[in-house]
């Protein structure tokens, strides 16, 4: 196993779990932290799988995943967060399809990756709308099979993040809602507990370099455009239009954030799609407040 | 001369044992077969209780159980085990057919050969699950597209084994048919397909496999049902009991196709016994 | 060289005719030039050492060889017993006899001929539970049983006992008079030859390099001195040195 | 009595058709197998050219090839190659060599058979692909999860090949090698590996396929290389022409293992070119 | 039924004994108690009719057959030329001889059995290349090279013509006046029998039927009038009618 770290003597790198657009892909693209050990995953789900495993020590994920592995009993805390960034997933649908509102989305197929951020986006349209899951066809697919779903017309409509959002926006496709004033959509940072035990300190410096860059790259939106795109490998001009809107700067957790967590969780306990009942307000950690103030 | 030819022959034992014993009965021979599960089985148990073994690394086999009792109870095991079980047989019909045409067509006819191995061997090496994203475009993201990649799977082991199969009848054989008056149909029914039937049992086993694996990964593209579901939806709520579960099932199906292979086996394929004791 | 029949005149038509046939193996040629004619219910012994070609003839002329030349014409039907048993080993032995057999009666028919070999009792038994003699004679059934107007037959008695091997001499020869077939009989056994055989051959070189008459009647048996002279004289062609 | 054995000899043509033509020289025998992947790769271009095919559904051959010079050039393409090509060795020659142990075991000894083939044939029907998450508690989530999952993939067919290649040798030519006072390891040497050349081979040629199948499964578990990677970003990008390219590189490994394998084949099993023209 | 040998009390000390051999293929009972020894150096042929059990036995007393009951002993080295040759087709006809075969100078050995059954020339032909005669002359020079003190013969000379035969009889001869092995010889040839063997077995019904010593001198002719009366006794009891 490739694991090794969690014993004694050298400790090895820390191991960093990040996805292809949250902002720990700058610090790795800038590569501001060239001690750690990157490990890239295609959703949050499989970014917490990994955490679980001991695999990992930190990782990056939207607003589901930590309801899910705390439902799932994955032992990690939750160390800090972000700025909310609402434009940053939406439903969209065909430019030149009827539908004018999400209600008229009612008995159609919409398409979304199950357990991620844009699952409690489904569920908060669902509540403001009046709705119930019943009313919609479901599609649960992952953002590779939702694009080619999406395009050849086999759902109706695809709830999607950035950065497959910036790419999916062309002129024949229309954003039909997006997450302002339903959800914050926040970052979240999840650590696991052996390492908040033995290399806090280390954590803390790597939280201090993570800060530093998000907000040179806040500072310098052209630049960062330039050193995601390749790391990314989408062209600059999206990347740009979708860093503009996602990247907020962090944030510390504070026992608000747990309780908006917390309602998350509820939330999805209600409707039955995580078995609950879900404590996350107690897998807030603070003690990195003052790092990502 | 010959002086030479019959020295020094080498010392050695006058009967050296038998690579493979004789086929008798044997007393409890049936169950000797069982043996190393129950053992594994029951390592494992120990090794769960005494703690050896996390329960989040690998839950005890009676923890598995009782979920499996649960969901069994409920009736869920039994709606997901049905539409994986439709899937997957359809899905082998389909891709096992092809296979068996295509690879009766490249293995009997030098132009099929040259016309159908090609394109073939080139697909051989694509991984099907590869193909999921233009999958999705062609067929969709429904039914069809689970039971498309339960097909893919299915056929190289059926082609392959039928090419094989066919291509080591021993051609006297075939020969002797010729001289007998046995046309091309009845050429294929009599002497190829009897002597390509031991390869194509090893096909169908394979290709059985081959199906569970396609459909363990069709399942995880918008399905609601199957126990590649089943699994999957566990795997998000980190529910190791309900993942070992879904595993146990595939193992029973494993140890259950096997069974009905070697009845199937031991009737069609009676002659082999006469062979052996010769 | 004598290679062309002395009965080429008789009104018997051909049932075979071979002309011209040659097969090498890579940078060995195993027949020359074979010429070979037989009349329709003439039998005719073919001789020849270990190797020198008598089993490649008969697969050319049973049609199964697409790598000689020449050319070979068979008038009627033909069946062949190979050397080997080349039985389908999935097959029990009656369905081995019946194989590609249409018409009335095929089990009576594959009844009948078993037990003309000797082995009525043995019709549910898989090949590979035969004895070399009853493999070889499940063979023989099988070729018989199909009527043909030309057999060809690869040493069908060679691994036969002595008893068992006159009784189907006998049975060759009776059917032979009741039907009429012609026989190409490969043979080891010279006096086989002469007790069955209208005319003999020898292959040798690659050619048909003696052709002997049997100018013999129906009933033939070795004390005859005709029979002798020509053991001997087959015998000697043969290299075999006799007293 | 002999009158109706010899009577009625159904109509028929003297000389049926053979079921295979013989395998003399044919002129321009060997690129007749290049027929039909041009003929096929010829109508895919004219289709996209001519619209028929929109080229997110499929892109065109030549789009694909500028794509694949493109990151040929740039070297993306080796790097990616050499890293699947290093993983897939390495699991092959894993899981292959436990496979052939494992299915020599069982295939020879009668105890092996019943120790060994009852958890294998449970095993089999695991999809192993759906052990991911257990493989990640496990193995991790670093280059061994990748070559355990190639390991797995390859077992099968080998394993499988291999007992069943054992097990339909000729036992007449065992005993015969036996009376010739060979020893169990000098058996093996002689006549069990000849005679079950045959079926290792295409039990490899299948496991091949798997190890390639299984790797694009395992290179989209944190994974930065490989081609499986580079098709799986692709996919998330619906850059259909990486995507497509991937497939390609697949299909040209698979018509070059084949090549490579028919090269051995020949070179090994010159003996059956015998058997086919007797 | 006299199943014991009237050897048993000469010096020799038997290179096989058997005593009580029975073997049945479900219902049918094939031997049903075959006694046997073989003194060393002596030659013994076994007679019998087409599916009399005489290859069964041949297996038996090569070790090879595991659900035999009864005793068989071999004391020093065996080897065993089966009905069918039985090479390794993957094997060349020098490799396939030199299987197994340890010690000095084995291409040499191997290089004159060959020679001595005629086959010098066809070390590197495939056995499937081989003519029936061929393959299983390579399968007795396999045999042979092993200077066995037990030679275990199925028809070894079955499928060779009679020059061949002859050729093969007498290096067999030759060989055993050399070299001092025993040997059991199966085979249909009477004449064959009474050349080669110091005593003939007939089995019939499962057990050993008949025993006939041949007390004819190393070198014996057909005509001799004590070979011909042998001749008819032996073909007698296998029930062939004599003129
Ligand atoms: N496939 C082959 N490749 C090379 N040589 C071959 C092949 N088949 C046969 N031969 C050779 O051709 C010659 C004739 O073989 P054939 O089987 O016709 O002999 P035969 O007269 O039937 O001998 P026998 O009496 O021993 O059966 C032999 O020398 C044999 O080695
Ligand atoms: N595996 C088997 N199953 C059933 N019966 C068998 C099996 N093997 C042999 N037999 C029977 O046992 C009897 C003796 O066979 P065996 O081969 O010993 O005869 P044989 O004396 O060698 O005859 P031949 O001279 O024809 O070679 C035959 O009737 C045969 O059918
Ligand atoms: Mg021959
Ligand atoms: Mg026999």
């Amino acid at each position: 196993g490739d694991d090794a770290g969690a014993g004694d003597g050298d400790p090895g790198p820390l191991r960093i779990g990040y996805q292809r657009f949250g902002g720990l892909s700058l610090v790795k693209a800038r590569g501001a932290a060239p001690d750690a050990q990157w490990s890239l995953f295609e959703s949050g789900p499989a970014l917490t799988e990994a955490l679980k495993a001991g695999s990992i020590d930190l990782g990056e994920v939207g607003e589901a995943p930590p309801v899910f592995a705390a439902a799932g009993r994955i032992p990690f805390s939750v160390v800090g967060t972000s700025a909310p960034v609402p434009q940053g997933e939406a439903v969209l649908v065909k430019a030149d399809s009827p539908y004018r509102t999400f209600a008229d989305l009612k008995g159609r197929t919409v398409a979304l990756n199950k357990g991620s951020n844009v699952h409690w986006l489904l569920v908060r349209l669902l509540e403001a709308n009046g709705m119930t899951l019943a009313d919609l066809e479901v599609r649960y697919l992952k953002p590779a099979e939702g694009r080619p779903a999406f395009d050849n017309g086999q759902v109706d409509a695809w709830i999607i993040w950035d950065p497959y959002f910036a790419l999916t926006e062309r002129p024949d496709v229309r954003i039909l809602a997006d997450a302002t004033g339903l959800a914050s959509n926040r970052q979240y940072l999840l650590a696991s507990p052996e390492v908040l035990a033995s290399r806090s300190a280390e954590l803390g410096t790597f939280l201090r370099t993570f800060r530093e860059v998000t907000d040179w790259g806040i500072a310098n939106p052209d630049e960062r455009a330039k050193v995601l795109a390749p790391e990314l490998k989408i062209p600059e001009e999206t990347a740009h239009r979708a860093l503009a809107r996602s990247a907020q700067p962090l944030a510390p957790v504070t026992p608000a954030i747990g309780d908006e967590l917390q309602a998350i969780a509820d939330g999805f306990v209600a409707l039955e799609l995580v078995p609950g009942p879900v404590d996350i307000r107690s897998r807030i950690d603070e003690r990195y407040g003052e790092v990502l103030r | 001369m010959s002086g030479t030819v019959l020295a020094e022959a080498p010392e050695r034992a006058a009967r050296p044992a038998p690579v493979r014993p004789g086929r008798r009965y044997r007393p409890g021979g049936r169950w000797r077969r069982a043996a190393s599960p129950v053992l594994l089985v029951a390592v494992w148990e120990a090794a769960a209780r005494s703690g050896v073994l996390s329960p989040e690394k690998l839950p005890a086999p009676s923890a598995v159980l009782a979920t499996g009792w649960r969901l069994a109870r409920d009736g869920t095991l039994a709606t997901h085990l049905l539409d994986s079980l439709t899937r997957a047989g359809l899905g082998l019909l389909i891709g096992g057919g092809l296979a068996l045409l295509l690879g009766a067509v490249a293995g009997l006819l030098r132009l099929g050969d040259d016309l159908v191995d090609p394109p073939v061997q080139m697909a051989r090496m694509l991984p099907h699950l590869g193909l999921v994203p233009l999958l999705i475009i062609w067929v969709g993201i429904g039914e069809s597209l689970k039971i498309s990649l339960v097909a893919l799977g299915a056929f190289f082991p059926i082609y392959f084994n039928t090419y094989a199969g066919i291509r080591d009848i021993d051609e006297r054989l075939v020969e002797a048919a010729r001289t007998c008056g046995l046309g091309l149909l009845a050429r294929l029914r009599h002497v190829v397909l009897p002597g390509a039937l031991p390869a194509l049992f090893l096909g169908l086993r394979l290709a059985i496999g081959a199906a569970w694996l396609s459909l363990v990964v069709g399942e995880q593209v918008n399905a609601q049902t199957g126990i590649g579901f089943l699994m999957m939806e566990a795997r998000e709520f980190s529910q190791t009991d309900v993942v070992v579960l879904g595993l146990v099932v595939y193992a029973l199906l494993g140890l259950l196709s096997d069974l009905a292979l070697r009845v199937a086996e031991r009737r069609t394929l009676t002659w082999r016994r006469g062979l052996r004791a010769s | 060289m004598a290679t062309r029949t002395a009965r080429e005149l008789t009104p018997a038509p051909p049932v075979l005719t071979a002309r011209a046939v040659r097969r090498a193996f890579g940078p060995t040629t195993v027949l020359a030039g074979v010429d070979l004619d037989i009349a329709g219910g003439e039998v005719v012994a073919l001789l020849g050492g270990s190797g020198s070609g008598k089993s490649t003839l008969l697969r050319i002329l049973a049609g199964l060889d697409r790598e000689a030349t020449g050319e070979t014409t068979v008038h009627g039907t033909a069946a062949v017993v190979f050397q080997e048993h080349r039985l389908l080993p999935w097959k029990r032995v009656a369905h081995n006899v019946a194989l590609g057999l249409s018409g009335p009666d095929v089990a009576g028919r594959v009844d009948r001929a078993l037990a003309e070999v000797g082995l009525a009792d043995r019709q549910r038994a898989w090949p590979a539970e035969l004895s070399g003699g009853q493999a070889q004679r499940v063979a023989v059934a099988r070729a018989l049983v199909r009527a043909p107007d030309l057999l060809l037959l690869d040493e069908p008695f060679g691994a036969l006992d002595a008893l068992t091997r006159l009784r189907m001499q006998g049975l060759l020869r009776r059917l032979r008079a009741e039907h009429g077939f012609a026989a190409l009989l490969v043979t080891h056994d010279v006096e086989e030859a002469l007790l069955l055989a209208d005319r003999a051959l020898v292959l040798d070189g690659g050619v048909i390099a003696e052709e002997l008459p049997v100018p013999l009647g129906p009933t033939r048996t070795p004390d005859d001195p005709a029979f002798g002279a020509l053991r001997r004289r087959l015998l000697d062609r043969l290299g075999v040195p006799t007293p």
